[in-house]
C-alpha cells in the first residue's frame, strides 16, 4: 500500500506540540480569549499539513516495522550496510523519488515534505544509501542537471534502481572549496581524475557519484571546482570502509586516472561550487533533520525509562535530578525542531536568510542533539552503557550526524562572518 | 508549516509600523536591557502613549470587541507583539491589560466585567496582582492571607510581596484563604480590592539593580464587598491559574533579547579584545543562534494559540530558554567589554552607558520572576512529559 | 600547606620511578582513554607484572606489613600511585588490593585473613564485587539476591550485575539479603563466594564501547560455608560502605587524564582547525585548569587521609569532578579531530589509532560507574552539607 | 588584643575539609588501614599550620564584629569608602605590615599567610584601601624598593599611617606592556608624568601611588616601563570616581604635567615591567583569595537559606535541584580554593610553574567563583534580588574580582601559551 492511500491509524495531530510522544490528545481551546483566526489557517504555523502528517505517520509506523532496532544492528554487522529488501520496500513507497519531478518518475513533492520524511528516517535510525543517493544523486542533478542528465538519471533513482553518492570531502577533512584537491585534467574527450576522497558515506554500493573535483587551480577556491557525474565501476576507483563510531558506511575512495566523459559535467566546468553549494545546504538541513528525529526517540525513550525504573521504591522519573534533565531534553529536541523547520523553510522559499538559517540550524542542532543524548545515556544509568540496549545506538550515531556537513564550530564561524562581528 | 506572514498579517504588521512610526517618540521608548520591563505607569510619557494606542482600539488588541478591545486574533496580536517590542514601546498597565482583564472575562459576573474593564482600556484605572507572599513564593499554594465573611464585605488580613506597581495601583486582582480548613487548594478565593481602601498600606522593595520594582503590602482588616468576589468562592486557585498560564507565553522576551543582542554586538565593538577574536566571534553567534531559537519558541507557542490549542509546557519551556538566554546575553556583554563592563549607569567611560551593568543585575531576575527556572523545570516534566511528583 | 614532597617522599618516587623505568615494559603499559580501566588480569603480561611488583612489595603497598603488604604511610601511597599512573602500570587484581582486600581486614577474623589475604598478595586469587543488581543500582540496599541457612551452609539464590572481571574470578565478595523482614540495610550479610562452585553461571556483557568489561553473574542454589561470612549476619550492608568509600578516592584518575589530555593535545595537532585557533587554545586551555582542580581535590583527599580523617564528601567531590571532566576531555579530543574522530580502533587514518573514539563512548560510564553523578550530588548534599532528605 | 595573643573560641580545625561552616568536627581515623605517617607531617598538605588556622580564625572573629553587612553597606554610600576607625583597629593588629619585614615595622610573616587573611577579607566583603595598599604599597617596594625607600616608607605602610595603590591600567584596560601608555619624560632631576590611569582602587584616598609609566617607546613594549612613587598630592593629578557594578572606588587619575623626583623610581629607568609582573602576579592571587572568601560565604549563608527555607512543606534543601546546585557550589569552592592555594605556594616558593599555577587558578576562579553567586541568587529566588538582602552584596563584589587583574579569558590565553598548543 502506497503511504498515500494509506489510512493511518494514528491520530492525525496538526500541531507542533512538545511531548514524548506527539499523538497525545489535543487541549481544547479556553474559548474565551480569541482562539484561531476564522476560517482561515495563518501563515505563522510550525505544524505540518494534512499530507505532510499523513507522510509522518506512515513513515513512523512503515519504519518501525521494516526497520526495527534489530535491523539496524543487523545492518552493522552487514558488508554493504543496507538491505536491498527495504530499499525495493522505499522505492515502492516512491520515497526515493519524492522529489524527483512526477515528469521523471517521481512524486514531485517538496523539499520540505521530504525533510519531513528525513526526521521520521532519524528516528528509526534508518541506515543506508537513501540520503546519499537523495543528496548525491536527485538533489545534485535537480540544482545542476542539464535536461539530458535529468532524463538519463532521475528516473532510475526514483524507482530505486541506481544508489548514488555525493563524494566531496577529503583527507583535508573541509568543507570550503579549498579542501577540494582532486584534480581533474581535461584530456581529449573527457577528463582524468585523480585524488583521494575521504568520508564517503556508502560510496562502496554506489552505481554512480557525484564528485566534486579541481579543474582549475588560482587564488580563489571556489572558481576551478567542477561537479562530475562518475560510474562508480569506472576503472581506477577502488572503495575502502572506515571503521565508524556509528557503524554506518563511510569509505575512502581512491582516483587513479579515472576517465569520466565531458558528458557528465554537472552545469558548467570550473562553474561547480555554487550548485555544490546549494546541495550542501538541503544536505545540511537533512542532516539536522535525521538528528532531530534521532534525538526526538532517544528522549521518548529515555522518558519512558525514567517512568517504568524503579529505583528507592518510586519511579527514578520522580526525581527532580531526572525530571529537570528530561525538561532540559525538550526543550533542545523542540528548539532543535523549530530551528531546523525554519531553515528547511528558508531553504525551500530561497529567501535571502536561508544560508544564515542553515548555519544557525546545524550549529545548535549539532550540539543540541549531543546534549540529549548524552542525558539519555545517563538516564539510563548501566543498563544503557551495554551494547544489548537500544539507547546507545542513538548516542553513537549522533556523532556521525553532529560531524557531517561541518559540526557546531564550522557553522558558528559562519554565523559570526554573517553578523559581521 | 509557514514563516512569512499572510497577506493579512503583512498588512497589519505594516499597518502598526507606520503607527509606530508616526507616534512613538524616542523619548518614550523603553530602554531593553530589562526582559522583566513593562511599563511601569507612572511616567507620564506613558499615559500619553496609552491614549494614543487608545486611539486606534490597540491599548487591548487581545480583547474581544464586546469588551471594548481590538478582538485580533491571535496570529494579528502576534504580529501587534512582535511589532510593539522591536519598537520598544512601553506596555503600561500590561498585568491588567494582560492577565487581570482577561481573568476577569474569563472568571467575572457580567457586572464586574462592566464595573473593571473599561477602566483598564481608558488607562484610569491601574492594577496590580497580589498572589504572592512571604512564605508563599513558588508554593503559591500555601498562602496565608485571609479573607472573613462579614456581613455584605468580606475582611482581609495579611501580607503580600513581590507586586509590581503596587505603590501606584487602584486595583489588585488578590488570592486570599477563605477556608482554612479545606486541602490547600480548595479554600482559596480571588477578589478584587481597592488599593485607596482603609488598611492598606505599601512599603516599596529596592531590588538589587537599584530599582523600585516590587512592594510588599500588608492588609489590615481591609474590608471587601462580597460583590468583589471573583468566581466561585473557595476556587480562586483555578481563577489564579488562568493568569499565570498568560505569564509564560510571549514573543516579546524573544524580540526583546534580539534587540539588545544586537545592542551589544555594536555597542563592545571598540572594547572587544584584539588578541580573542575567535572567541567573541562564537559567543557572539551563539547568543544570535539562541535568540534564533528563542523566537522559534515563541512561534511555535503562537501557532499552537492560533490552532485554539492552550500552550502550558511549551509556554514554559519558552520562558524558561528565554530567561536563561537573557542571562547568558547578559554575561556576554559583561564579558565582551571588559573592565567597562563593571560601570554603572551614567558614566561617562560605560558602554551603553552602563546598561550592560544594570543588565547583569536586572537578569538575575528573569529566572525567578514569573516562576523560576526549577518550577518550570518541574512543570514541563510533570505535566508536559507525564513524569510522576516526586 | 605544602605541595612539594619531603625529602622522604621524593627518595620514595625516586625509587619507584626508576623501578618503573626499569622493570616496565611499553607493551605492559595501559592505555589510558579509559579512566575506568583497571587491568584485566587476563592478559599473561599482566600476571608477570603482577610477580614483578611482588619482588618489592608493591603488590598491595597500603596494606600492613603483617597482611603481606608495604605498609606504607599514605603520603607515600599517594606518591605511588601516582607515578604508577603516570607510568601507566596496570592494575590486575585492583578490586581485591584496593577494596576487598581491606575490607577483609577490617570486618574479616582472622581465619578469614589468612585464608583469603595471601592468595590476593600472590595473585593467586582473582576477585569480583557482587554488589548491583539488575533492580538494585543507584538503590543497592533494595538488593534482592537471598541467603539462606542450610546446615553448615548458606544457599544463595539470584543475580548480580556490572559484575567487573567476574568470567577471570575465583572468589567474589556477594552482598545477599539474609532477613527479608528486616529493615532494608538491616537484613544484609556479605559473604566470600567461590565463583566456581556449583550453580555459579557467568553471562558477558559487551559495553557500548565493544569492550566486555561487565558480566551478569547467576547464583542457583550455590552453598557458601557458613564460616565465609563476612563481618556479622545482618550487618553487610556496613561492610559494603567500607569498599564503596574506597571507590571514590583516586589520584589515579586524575593523573590519568592529566596524561590522556597531554596526549590530545599532541595527537590532534594535525588536526586542528586554522580558523579557529583561538577557540581550540581556550578549549584545550580550560581542558589543563580543570585538570589541575581534579589533581588538587585528589591532593586535599590525600591531604585529609594523612591527617587520619576519613574523606567522604571530599571524595564525592573528587570523584564527580574527575568523571565529569573525562567527558569533557574527550568531546574536547573530538571536536579537536573534527570528521578523523569519528574513526574506530585501527582505523589507519583515526588519530591516537581511535582511541579518541574509545574514550568517548568510554567515559559515557564515568558518570555511572561507582556511584552516578547524580548519586554524588545528594550524596555531597546531604552528608557534606547537612541538607534533609527529599 | 592582638591577633596573636588570641585565644580563640573557634575550635582549631587544622584541615581542609569541605563544608558550609568548616569547623564541623573531626572524622576519627579508621585505623586499619595504614593512617597518618606517625609523627612526620607529610608535605603533601593542603591544610592551615597552627599560626594559620589562629590568623583565620581571630580575622574570621574580628571582621564578623568589626565589618559585619552594615559596615559593607554604609561604606558603599560613604564618599570615602572605607572607614578610619577600622582601618586603625587592623593596623593594631599588625595586618597592613603583615609581610612587611620585622626591621621594617611589620611582622614579617610569610605571603601565604597573607593570602589567607585575604580569603577572609573575601568573606566579609572588606572594602577600601587595604588590598590596593598591600599591592601598591607594600608588595611593590619589597619585590622593587630600594633599602632607602623601603625605609622610608614600609613603617609608615606597616603602622597604617599612608594609604597607597597602585595605578596600572588605563583606558586601554589591557593588563600587558603594550597598555602602559601614560607618558613619563626625563626632565630636569626628575620626570613629569602625563596621561590617565583608569580603574584604579581607592586612589582618591591615597598618600601615594605606584605608578606604572612609559619611559622609552619601541618595539619591545616591556622595555621602557618604569616605575614611579607618586605622592598623591602632587599638582597636576585629579581623581574622579566611577560608579561601578561592586559600589567599591575605583578611580580615573589623570595626570597633567606631575613632576616626580628622580628618588621615586623603584628599581632601574626602562627596567620596570620585570618588577610589575611580580607585583601582578602576588596580586593575582590575593584576588583569587578574595574571590575564594567571598564565594565560600555566598555559598555557606545559601545552604543555610535552603535549610531554613519552607515551600512545599519542606525545606527547599530537601529538593533535588537545590541539593545539586549547592553539591555544584561547594566543588567550585573548593576548587577554587585549592588552586588558588597551590598558585599561592609557587609564587611563594618561586617555583618554574608560579606563572602558569597563577594563570590556571585567575582563570578558574574568575568563572567558579561567579557561577557559585549565580546559583546563590537561584537558591535564594525573589529575597536574594532585593537590595535589602545580604547575598547580593556577594553577587555584585563577585563580578569587580572576575574582572581584576585580567578575566577568565584573559588568564586562559595565558594558559593556552604556556600550552603551546
Amino acid at each position: 500500500m502506497h503511504w498515500k492511500e494509506a489510512a493511518t491509524n494514528r491520530e492525525t495531530v496538526r500541531n507542533c506540540r512538545s511531548a514524548p510522544e506527539r499523538s497525545t490528545g489535543v487541549v481544547p481551546a479556553a474559548g474565551v480569549i480569541n482562539g484561531p483566526a476564522k476560517g482561515k489557517e495563518s501563515n505563522m504555523d510550525l505544524g505540518l499539513s494534512e499530507e505532510q502528517e499523513l507522510l509522518k505517520n506512515f513513515a513512523r509506523d512503515f519504519l518501525e516495522k521494516e526497520c526495527p532496532e534489530q535491523h539496524v544492528r543487523d545492518m552493522e554487522e552487514d558488508e554493504q550496510g543496507y538491505s536491498q529488501d527495504l530499499w525495493k520496500k522505499m522505492a515502492e513507497q516512491g520515497w526515493q523519488g519524492l522529489i524527483v519531478p512526477e515528469d521523471q518518475g517521481g512524486s514531485g513533492m517538496g523539499y520540505i515534505d521530504f525533510v519531513i520524511l528525513m526526521e521520521e528516517f532519524g528516528r528509526a535510525l534508518v541506515p543506508g544509501p537513501f540520503i546519499p543517493t537523495a543528496v548525491g544523486g536527485a538533489i545534485a542533478l535537480i540544482e545542476g542537471g542539464s535536461d539530458e542528465q535529468k532524463k538519463q538519471y532521475l528516473p532510475k533513482i526514483a524507482s530505486g534502481e541506481q544508489i548514488w553518492t555525493l563524494a566531496h570531502t577529503e583527507p583535508s577533512a573541509r568543507f570550503d572549496a579549498e579542501g577540494i584537491e582532486l584534480e581533474a585534467k581535461a584530456e581529449g574527450d573527457g577528463f582524468v581524475l585523480n585524488g583521494t576522497k575521504l568520508f564517503i558515506r556508502d560510496a562502496h554500493v554506489t552505481d554512480y557519484m557525484t564528485v566534486v573535483a579541481r579543474t582549475k587551480k588560482g587564488k580563489n577556491a571556489e572558481a576551478g571546482i567542477t561537479l562530475f557525474i562518475v560510474d562508480s565501476k569506472s576503472d581506477g576507483i577502488s572503495f575502502t570502509q572506515l571503521k565508524t563510531i556509528a557503524s554506518d558506511r563511510q569509505c575512502e575512495v581512491k582516483f587513479e586516472n579515472v576517465k569520466v566523459p565531458k558528458a557528465n559535467v554537472i552545469g558548467k566546468v570550473d562553474k561547480g561550487w555554487g550548485i555544490y553549494e546549494r546541495i550542501a545546504r538541503k544536505a545540511t538541513v537533512i542532516e539536522c533533520a535525521y538528528l532531530v528525529g534521532l534525538a526526538q526517540k532517544d528522549f521518548e525513550i529515555s522518558v519512558q525509562y525514567a517512568k517504568d525504573r524503579i529505583q528507592f521504591g518510586r519511579p527514578i522519573g520522580s526525581f527532580q535530578a531526572i525530571q529537570h534533565k528530561t525538561a532540559d531534553m525538550v526543550t533542545d529536541v523542540d528548539g532543535a525542531r523549530f530551528i531546523m523547520y525554519k531553515a528547511a523553510w528558508s531553504v525551500a522559499e530561497d529567501t535571502e536568510d536561508a544560508d544564515m538559517d542553515v548555519h544557525m540550524a546545524k550549529a545548535w542542532c549539532s550540539e543540541a542533539t549531543r546534549r540529549v543524548v548524552a542525558h539519555g545515556q545517563q538516564i539510563h544509568g548501566g543498563i544503557g552503557f551495554t551494547k544489548e540496549y537500544i539507547i546507545q545506538l542513538f548516542f553513537r550515531r549522533q556523532k556521525a550526524g553532529e560531524l557531517a556537513w561541518g559540526d557546531g564550530d564550522y557553522h558558528r564561524e559562519l554565523v559570526a562572518d554573517a553578523l559581521k562581528v | 508549516m509557514d514563516f512569512k506572514d499572510s497577506p493579512e498579517e503583512a498588512a497589519f504588521r505594516a499597518e502598526v509600523r507606520e503607527f509606530l512610526k508616526q507616534e512613538l517618540a524616542d523619548d518614550v521608548r523603553q530602554p531593553d536591557e530589562s526582559v522583566l520591563g513593562v511599563g511601569t505607569g507612572e511616567d507620564p510619557k506613558d499615559m500619553e502613549w496609552l491614549k494614543k494606542l487608545a486611539t486606534r482600539g490597540w491599548v487591548a488588541p487581545a480583547w474581544p470587541k464586546e469588551y471594548g478591545g481590538a478582538g485580533l486574533p491571535v496570529t494579528l496580536q502576534f504580529v501587534y507583539n512582535e511589532e510593539m517590542a522591536r519598537a520598544r514601546a512601553p506596555r503600561p498597565n500590561f498585568l491588567a491589560i494582560g492577565l487581570i482583564g482577561p481573568a476577569i472575562m474569563v472568571h467575572g459576573s457580567e457586572e464586574q466585567k462592566q464595573e473593571h474593564l473599561s477602566g483598564i482600556l481608558s488607562g484610569d484605572t491601574y492594577w496590580a496582582q497580589g498572589f504572592s507572599e512571604p512564605g508563599s513564593g513558588s508554593d503559591l499554594a500555601s498562602l496565608q492571607t485571609r479573607a472573613v465573611e462579614d456581613g455584605d464585605d468580606f475582611v482581609i488580613n495579611g501580607q503580600k510581596i513581590w507586586t509590581s506597581g503596587a505603590h501606584r495601583s487602584d486595583r489588585m486582582l488578590v488570592l486570599a484563604r477563605t477556608d482554612p480548613d479545606a486541602p490547600r487548594h480548595k479554600g482559596i478565593s480571588c477578589f478584587v480590592l481597592d488599593m485607596h481602601a482603609p488598611g492598606v498600606s505599601v512599603q516599596p522593595l529596592t531590588n538589587m539593580a537599584d530599582l523600585h520594582s516590587f512592594n510588599e503590602v500588608f492588609f489590615d482588616n481591609v474590608r471587601v464587598p462580597k460583590k468583589n468576589l471573583i468566581g466561585e468562592l473557595n476556587r480562586g486557585w483555578y481563577t489564579a491559574l488562568t493568569t499565570l498560564a498568560f505569564e509564560r507565553s510571549s514573543i516579546v522576551n524573544a524580540i526583546s533579547l534580539q534587540q539588545l543582542l544586537g545592542e551589544v554586538v555594536e555597542a563592545t565593538r571598540p572594547y572587544r579584545k584584539g588578541g580573542a577574536s575567535a572567541l567573541v566571534r562564537h559567543e557572539l553567534a551563539d547568543r544570535a543562534i539562541e535568540t534564533h531559537v528563542a523566537v522559534m519558541l515563541s512561534y511555535r507557542v503562537a501557532s499552537l494559540q492560533a490552532k485554539g490549542l492552550i500552550p502550558i509546557q511549551e509556554a514554559s519551556i519558552t520562558k524558561l530558554y528565554a530567561s536563561e538566554l537573557g542571562q547568558r546575553i547578559a554575561r556576554t556583554a559583561m564579558s565582551l567589554a571588559g573592565l567597562y563592563g563593571q560601570l554603572g549607569p551614567d558614566s561617562p567611560y560605560a558602554p551603553l552607558l552602563g546598561r550592560i551593568e544594570r543588565m547583569y543585575r536586572i537578569q538575575v531576575g528573569a529566572t525567578l520572576a514569573g516562576g523560576t527556572s526549577e518550577i518550570q523545570r518541574s512543570i514541563i516534566a510533570q505535566r508536559g512529559l507525564g513524569l510522576p511528583r516526586g
